[in-house]
C-alpha cells in the first residue's frame, strides 16, 4: 500500500535538548565528524487507495492538526518512493 | 550599528518605539530624565521589560505593602518578602523557602511546554535561596471539563508539569483541579515549590564585593520568550534602532529539565563549599533583571560585557541576550580566588559557566557590547524604582444584584426526599469538579526523594525534612474563584482558611503563607476593586491567624477579550510537624471508630458546588468567614495528632459533609453509618459549605478525651456516627455501597481525557 | 555524592530494618547525570545492613563493591531513549566487564533500561501503552525466589511496590520472552491492572545465572510504611545480602 | 553545511501505541482516508566538511551504537538533497 511520510522538526529557532544531548554524547562515543544533530519524529501513514493530490491535502491538514504542533514545530509531507 | 550611550547622547531627537514595548509616554520621558539623554535601545529594552507589569507590580505594589504592614508579630521569617522566596524557621537549625508562581498565558499558547517551564521558573527561585528543593503543588484550573480545549489544554499542563518535574526528582505533593467557563481562554496554571536548608546555607541575590566576578552558568543563551515578560509589549525589535535582528524568535520556550537538574545539582554542591557570594536565578527578563537586581540588592555597581554570554543563536542582537528568558540558568557573584574551584564544580555537572562581569563600586550598571557601552544605568532605577500606580476602583455594577441573588430554597430547587439526596449525591461525586483526580495525579511521581509521608489526594501534602528526628512540613494550596467573585475580600480568606485548615487537619501547625493572585485587567476598575478587596482581606486573615505572608506573585491580564476570569487568589500554606510519623491521614479505616464532626453548620450555599453542579448558579454570600473558629479548630486538629488521639481527620469545604464522608470512606475502603444532628436539614446538614468544619475518626477508647479536648477549646462538636460496613448509610435518608460511590467518583476523568 | 561511603543511614529509626541482616557487605549505587532514586537506594541497602557505596558515572572504578544498583531516574534525561546514553558512562565499562564475571547488579527503572541496552538483559522498555507517565502503587508476583536479589522471598509471594515510569512496557520477541519464561527468569510480574503495557505482564527478568536483575517497580521506596505503599521490597535488599554472607553468590 | 538524516522506526513486530493512539485520533478529527501510522524518530545531522562515504559510515556506526537500538528498531541513513 503507498506510504505518506510525514517529518516533524522542531523549529530551527527552538531548545532541542534531546538533540542537544545526543549531539554531546557523540563526541564522547568517539564520533567527531557530526557537528549538529537536530531529533524530531518520522510519521509514515498508510493512506487507502492511491495518494491522489486530495489525499496528500488531507495528510497535510492532519500534520498541521495533529501530527505536529504548529507553535513550535514545522512539518514536511512526502511520498514514498 | 550598534546604539550606544555616545551614540544616544548625540542623537537625542531619534524616535523609539517606546508604546510598541508597552512604556507610557511618562514613563519613556522618566527613562529621559533618569539618564539625562535618550535610553540606548538596549536601556530601552531594560527599562520596559522591568517596568513591566509583571516585573514591577506598577499595579500591585500599593497593595502588596498590606502584607508587609500588617505581618503578624513573628520571629520564624529569616528572609521576608522582596527576595526571591521568603525563609521560614522551622527549628532543630532548619529553614524552609516556598513560593507559588503562575504561568497561565504560556500554558494556554503550549500547554506542555507552558507548564513545563513555570515548573523550571518556581524552581530556581527556591534553588536560588541557598535550598535544596524538596516538594512541588499545582492548583490548576481550566475551562469547562467537557469543552474541546480544555482536552487540548488539560493533558498538556498536566504532562508538562510531571514531564518536567518527574525529571528533576521533585515529588508533586499536592495542587487543585478546578473547572469553570471563565478559564476557558485563559487557563491558570499556578507552581509552588518547596526547599528545604540549614539557617547557615541562606542565600541572598546581591552582586557585594567590588572585584566579584558575575558568572552566568546553565543553559546557553536562545532568543526564548523575547518580548514575552512584559504582556502588553507584543511589538518585536524589528523596528527599532540598533543591532536587532528581524529573524524569527520563538513565542514558546522549551523546558529542559535535565539541564535544570544538572544546574540543581551543581548549585547545591557550590553552596555546600561555600563558592558563591551571592546568586539569583534568570526568569522573566533574563539577565536585565538578574544583573540589575543583583547590584541593587547591594548597592553597588556591576560590569558586564555581553558579549561573553555563550549563546545557542549567534545571530542575537544585545537588546535580544539582555531580555531573553532562555530557560534553566543561574548568575552568581564569586569571589576572585574561589572561581577555578567554581569553574570545577561545573565542569563535574556539565554546566557550561562563564564569567561574564564585575562587582564594581560604581553604583552604576554598565553593559558593553563588542567594546562598545550599550548601558550605562543607575541599577535601582531599573531594578526597583519603576513606576507605581495608584489605579482607580470601582465595586462592579452588578455586585448587589449578584449578592442578592441567595440560592434560597425558594430560589433553587432542593432535594427533599432520601432518594434525591442520594442521586444528588452521585451526580456530584461524579462531576469533574469533585471526582477523584488520579488521572492527574497519577501522572507526578510521588515518591521520589523518598520523604514524602502524604500526598494527593490527602487534605495537605507532607514531606519528611530530617530523617533522624522526623521534622517535617506540610503544604496546601486552596482558591475558590466563585467565593471571591461573590465577596473578594472573604473569597480570599475562605482561600486562606481552607488552606489553614488542610495543613493543621494533618497534624502540622500552620506556620506561613505564600499567594498567587490571578485577576484580570488592573485597567479595569472592577477587577482593581476585586484585587484590592481579595489583598486586604488576605492581609487581615494573615494578621488575624498570626501566620505571615512570605511572598508570592501577581498575575493580571487574565481575561478572554474583554471578560475576566473569576478573580482567584490562590494560597498556600506551610505548617511543620515535630514528628511527621503522628500525621494525620483522611481515610476511615477501622471498624468501629466514631465519626465526630468539628464546627457548625449553617445554610450557607452560596457559591457552593451544589448551587454551581445541580443548578449552574452563582450568587448570594460565600459561607461566614470566623478567623477564631478556624485557630481553635485547626488547635484541637494539631493536639488530637500530637496526642495520638485520631485515626483520621478530613476537613470539609466543596461539596459540604457528604463529599467529605465519601472521600474519607474511598481513601479507608470503608463505610460508614451517619446519623445527622437533631434539628438539621438533610440537605442543609450533607451539602453546606460552612466553613471551619472538620471530620474526624476516634477509636471508641478515645471518645472522651476527644471530646473533652474540644469542649476545653469551644469547638462544637458533634458524633455523626461510626466507621462500618462497605456502604456509606445516611439513617432515614440513604444507602449507598461503597463500590457504587468508586465506580462514580473514579469515572469522570477517564471518561474525558483518555 | 562526593563521599565514597554513606556513614550516616539517612533512614528514620527502626524503619523496616532487618536486624537479622547481615553487616558489611558494600553496596555500590551509580549516580549518573539525572539519577534520581540513587539516595532512595543508598539508604535501602543501610537500612536492609549492608554498606552503601556511592559510586560515580565519570569513574571508571567499582572500588571493590560486592554487588551494584543502577538506580532510577532520568539519566541525560532520557531524551534519546532511556538508559542509551548512560550505557556508555565509564563506570558502565567496569560494569559490564564485572557482571559477566558474576558480579550481582541490579537495575530498578532507569537502571533496567540500561540493562537492556547494554544486553546485560535481554529485550527492551518501551513507551507506556497509556502514553502517560504512571506512578502508582503496584501489586506484583515474585515469580522467581532463584536469583541473587530475591532469595529472601517465596516464589508466588504477592507484594506491594511503587512504580513510575513514562516508558516501562518490556517489550521482547516471541522466543526471547518464552526463553525467559521457560528458564524461569522472569523474576517479578504485574497483579491486577498492568500499567505499561508489558508483554506478558512482566515486571522484572534476570540473566540465566540469577546475578543480574532488572524491573521497573521500585523496592527501593517501598522500605518503610511511612513514606511507601509497604516495607515489601526491602527482600531485594535483604537477599543480596545473605547471599553475600553465604558466599553464594554468582554460583547459582 | 551537508546533512545526513537517520530515520530510526520500530521494528514491526513491536508495539507502537503513539502510532496507534495517532491513528485512532485521525478519524475522530474526521480524517479517514489514513488506514495506518508508525510513528518513529528523525535525527539530522551536520557533519563537518562533506559528506564522504567514510562520514557515511561513521554515521552509520552512530546508528547502530546510539540512535537506534538494534533490539527493537530499525534505521536507514541518507543524505538530505
Ligand atoms: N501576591 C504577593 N504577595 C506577596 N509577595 C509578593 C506577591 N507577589 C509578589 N510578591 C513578592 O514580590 C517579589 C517580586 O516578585 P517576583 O517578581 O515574582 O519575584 P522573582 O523576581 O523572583 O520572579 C517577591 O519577593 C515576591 O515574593
Ligand atoms: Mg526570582
Amino acid at each position: 500500500m503507498p506510504r505518506v511520510v510525514v517529518d516533524v522538526m522542531l523549529k530551527p529557532e527552538i531548545l532541542d535538548p534531546q538533540g542537544q544531548a545526543v549531539a554531546a554524547a557523540l563526541p564522547r562515543l568517539g564520533f567527531d565528524g557530526i557537528v549538529r544533530v537536530r531529533q524530531g519524529k518520522r510519521f509514515e501513514l498508510t493512506v487507502d487507495g492511491e495518494v491522489t493530490d486530495d489525499r496528500i491535502a488531507e495528510v497535510r491538514r492532519a500534520a498541521e492538526t495533529l501530527l505536529a504542533n504548529p507553535v513550535i514545530e514545522d512539518f514536511t509531507v512526502r511520498v514514498e518512493p | 550599528m550598534t546604539d550606544t550611550t555616545e551614540r544616544a547622547t548625540a542623537s537625542p531627537d531619534l524616535e523609539q518605539p517606546y508604546g510598541a514595548l508597552g512604556l507610557a509616554e511618562d514613563e519613556y520621558a522618566r527613562i529621559r530624565t533618569i539618564l539625562g539623554r535618550r535610553p540606548t535601545s538596549s536601556e530601552l529594552a531594560m527599562y520596559s521589560v522591568m517596568w513591566s507589569e509583571h516585573c514591577s507590580y506598577k499595579s500591585s505594589k500599593v497593595h502588596l505593602r498590606q502584607f508587609a504592614e500588617k505581618k503578624p508579630d513573628t520571629d520564624i521569617l529569616l528572609v521576608g518578602i522582596g527576595e526571591n522566596a521568603g525563609v521560614v524557621d522551622i527549628g532543630q537549625g532548619y529553614a524552609v523557602t516556598f513560593k507559588i508562581e503562575s504561568h497561565n498565558h504560556p500554558s494556554y499558547v503550549e500547554p506542555y511546554q507552558g507548564a513545563a517551564t513555570g515548573v523550571g521558573g518556581i524552581v530556581r527561585d527556591i534553588l536560588s535561596m541557598g535550598a535544596r528543593p524538596v516538594a512541588i503543588a499545582d492548583p490548576l484550573r481550566f475551562g469547562p471539563p467537557e469543552a474541546p480545549d480544555t482536552a487540548r489544554v488539560l493533558p498538556g499542563v498536566v504532562a508538562g508539569i510531571g514531564g518536567y518535574a518527574n525529571c528533576l526528582g521533585l515529588p508533586t505533593i499536592g495542587g487543585e483541579v478546578v473547572f469553570d467557563p471563565s478559564y476557558a481562554g485563559n487557563p491558570l496554571v499556578n507552581a509552588l515549590c518547596v526547599g528545604v536548608m540549614r539557617h547557615e546555607d541562606i542565600k541572598l541575590a546581591k552582586a557585594t564585593g567590588p572585584g566579584n566576578l558575575v558568572v552566568l552558568f546553565g543553559s546557553r543563551t536562545g532568543g526564548d520568550g523575547i518580548g514575552g515578560v512584559s504582556v502588553l509589549a507584543s511589538a518585536t525589535f524589528s523596528g527599532s534602532e540598533g543591532t536587532g535582528s528581524t529573524a524569527k524568535r520563538p513565542s514558546v520556550q522549551v523546558g529542559d529539565p535535565f539541564a535544570e537538574k544538572l544546574l540543581i545539582e551543581c548549585c547545591l554542591q557550590l553552596y555546600a563549599e561555600d563558592l558563591v557570594v551571592g546568586i539569583q536565578d534568570l526568569g522573566g527578563a533574563g539577565l536585565s533583571c538578574a544583573t540589575s537586581e543583583l547590584a541593587s540588592n547591594a548597592g553597588t555597581g556591576m560590569h558586564v560585557w555581553l558579549d561573553r554570554v555563550p549563546l545557542r543563536d549567534a545571530s542575537l542582537g544585545c537588546e535580544e541576550i539582555l531580555m531573553s528568558e532562555s530557560q534553566e540558568r543561574m548568575c552568581a557573584i564569586v569571589e576572585p580566588r574561589r572561581l577555578e574551584r567554581f569553574l570545577a564544580v561545573a565542569r563535574r555537572w556539565d554546566v557550561t559557566a562563564t564569567v561574564i562581569g564585575e562587582v564594581n563600586d560604581t553604583g552604576r550598571l554598565t553593559i558593553d557590547f563588542h567594546d562598545e557601552r550599550i548601558v550605562d544605568v543607575p541599577p535601582r532605577t531599573v531594578a526597583h524604582e519603576g513606576p507605581v500606580y495608584q489605579r482607580p476602583l470601582h465595586r462592579p455594577a452588578g455586585q448587589d444584584a449578584l449578592v442578592a441573588d441567595e440560592p434560597t430554597a425558594h430560589r433553587l430547587a432542593r432535594p427533599g426526599t432520601g432518594a434525591e439526596l442520594r442521586a444528588t449525591l452521585l451526580r456530584m461525586v461524579s462531576s469533574p469538579e469533585l471526582a477523584d483526580k488520579s488521572w492527574v495525579t497519577d501522572q507526578y511521581d510521588r515518591y521520589v526523594q523518598g520523604n514524602t509521608v502524604l500526598a494527593a489526594p490527602e487534605d495537605a501534602g507532607v514531606v519528611r525534612v530530617d530523617a533522624h528526628t522526623g521534622l517535617g512540613v506540610a503544604v496546601a494550596t486552596d482558591g475558590n474563584g466563585r467565593y471571591t467573585m461573590l465577596d473578594p475580600y472573604a473569597g480570599a480568606q475562605l482561600a486562606l482558611v481552607e488552606a489553614y485548615r488542610n495543613v493543621a487537619t494533618t497534624g502540622a501547625v500552620p506556620l506561613a503563607v505564600t499567594n498567587c493572585l490571578n485577576f484580570g485587567s488592573p485597567e479595569d476598575p472592577e477587577v482593581m476593586w476585586q484585587f484590592a478587596e481579595a489583598v486586604r482581606g488576605l492581609a487581615d486573615g494573615c494578621q488575624t491567624l498570626g501566620i505571615p505572608v512570605t511572598g508570592g506573585n501577581v498575575s493580571f491580564y487574565n481575561q478572554t477579550g474583554t471578560t475576566p476570569i473569576l478573580p482567584t487568589p490562590v494560597v498556600g500554606v506551610l505548617g511543620v510537624l515535630d514528628d511527621v510519623a503522628r500525621r494525620t491521614p483522611v481515610g476511615f479505616r477501622h471498624e468501629g471508630d466514631m465519626i465526630f464532626l468539628l464546627g457548625q453548620t449553617r445554610d450557607e450555599l452560596g457559591g457552593s458546588s451544589w448551587a454551581h453542579l445541580e443548578h449552574g448558579h452563582l450568587g448570594g454570600r460565600p459561607p461566614r468567614v470566623d478567623l477564631d473558629a478556624e485557630r481553635e479548630l485547626a488547635e484541637v486538629l494539631v493536639a488530637a495528632s500530637r496526642d495520638g488521639l485520631v485515626e483520621a481527620a478530613h476537613d470539609l469545604s466543596n461539596g459540604g459533609l457528604a463529599i467529605t464522608l465519601v472521600e474519607a470512606c474511598l481513601r479507608g475502603g470503608t463505610g460508614a453509618r451517619i446519623v445527622l444532628p437533631e434539628g438539621v436539614d438533610p440537605f442543609v446538614g450533607l451539602f453546606s459549605e460552612s466553613a471551619a468544619r472538620a471530620v474526624v475518626a476516634v477509636s471508641r477508647s478515645e471518645e472522651l478525651r476527644r471530646r473533652d479536648m474540644c469542649v476545653a477549646r469551644g469547638v462544637p462538636v458533634a458524633r455523626i456516627g461510626v466507621v462500618l460496613g462497605s456502604a456509606l448509610e445516611v439513617q432515614d435518608q440513604f444507602i449507598v455501597a461503597v463500590d457504587e460511590l468508586r465506580a462514580a467518583h473514579q469515572s469522570a476523568f477517564p471518561a474525558l481525557f483518555g | 555524592m562526593t563521599g565514597p561511603v554513606v556513614t550516616t543511614p539517612t533512614v528514620s529509626a527502626g524503619a523496616g530494618v532487618d536486624r537479622s541482616s547481615p553487616v558489611g557487605a558494600r553496596i555500590g549505587v551509580v549516580t549518573f547525570p539525572g539519577s534520581l532514586d540513587d539516595r532512595d537506594a543508598l539508604r535501602a541497602i543501610v537500612a536492609a545492613g549492608g554498606t552503601a557505596v556511592p559510586l560515580w558515572h565519570a569513574d571508571a572504578d567499582l572500588h571493590g563493591v560486592d554487588a551494584v544498583v543502577l538506580p532510577g531516574g532520568f539519566s541525560y534525561g532520557d531524551y534519546l531513549r532511556t538508559g542509551a546514553i548512560a550505557r556508555f558512562a565509564p563506570v558502565m565499562t567496569a560494569v559490564v566487564e564485572a557482571a559477566h564475571d558474576g558480579l550481582p547488579v541490579l537495575g530498578i527503572c532507569n537502571g533496567f533500561q540500561l540493562l537492556t541496552e547494554a544486553h546485560l538483559l535481554p529485550g527492551a522498555l518501551a513507551r507506556n501503552a497509556s502514553l502517560r507517565f504512571v506512578c502508582r502503587d503496584q501489586r506484583l508476583r515474585v515469580e522467581s525466589s532463584a536469583t541473587a536479589w530475591t532469595s529472601g522471598y517465596a516464589a508466588g509471594q504477592e507484594i506491594v511496590v511503587p512504580v513510575k515510569n513514562g516508558e516501562g512496557a518490556y517489550v521482547a520477541d516471541d522466543a526471547t520472552l518464552d526463553a525467559l519464561e521457560s528458564e524461569g527468569r522472569v523474576v517479578v510480574r504485574y497483579l491486577g491492572s498492568n500499567p505499561n503495557g508489558s508483554y506478558r505482564d512482566i515486571a522484572g527478568i534476570a540473566n540465566a545465572s540469577g546475578t543480574i536483575v532488572g524491573l521497573m517497580p521500585h523496592p527501593e521506596h517501598a522500605i518503610d510504611p511511612l513514606t511507601g505503599p509497604s516495607r515489601d521490597g526491602m527482600g531485594f535488599f535483604t537477599s543480596i545480602l545473605r547471599r553475600m554472607l553465604t558466599g553464594t553468590v554468582g554460583a547459582r
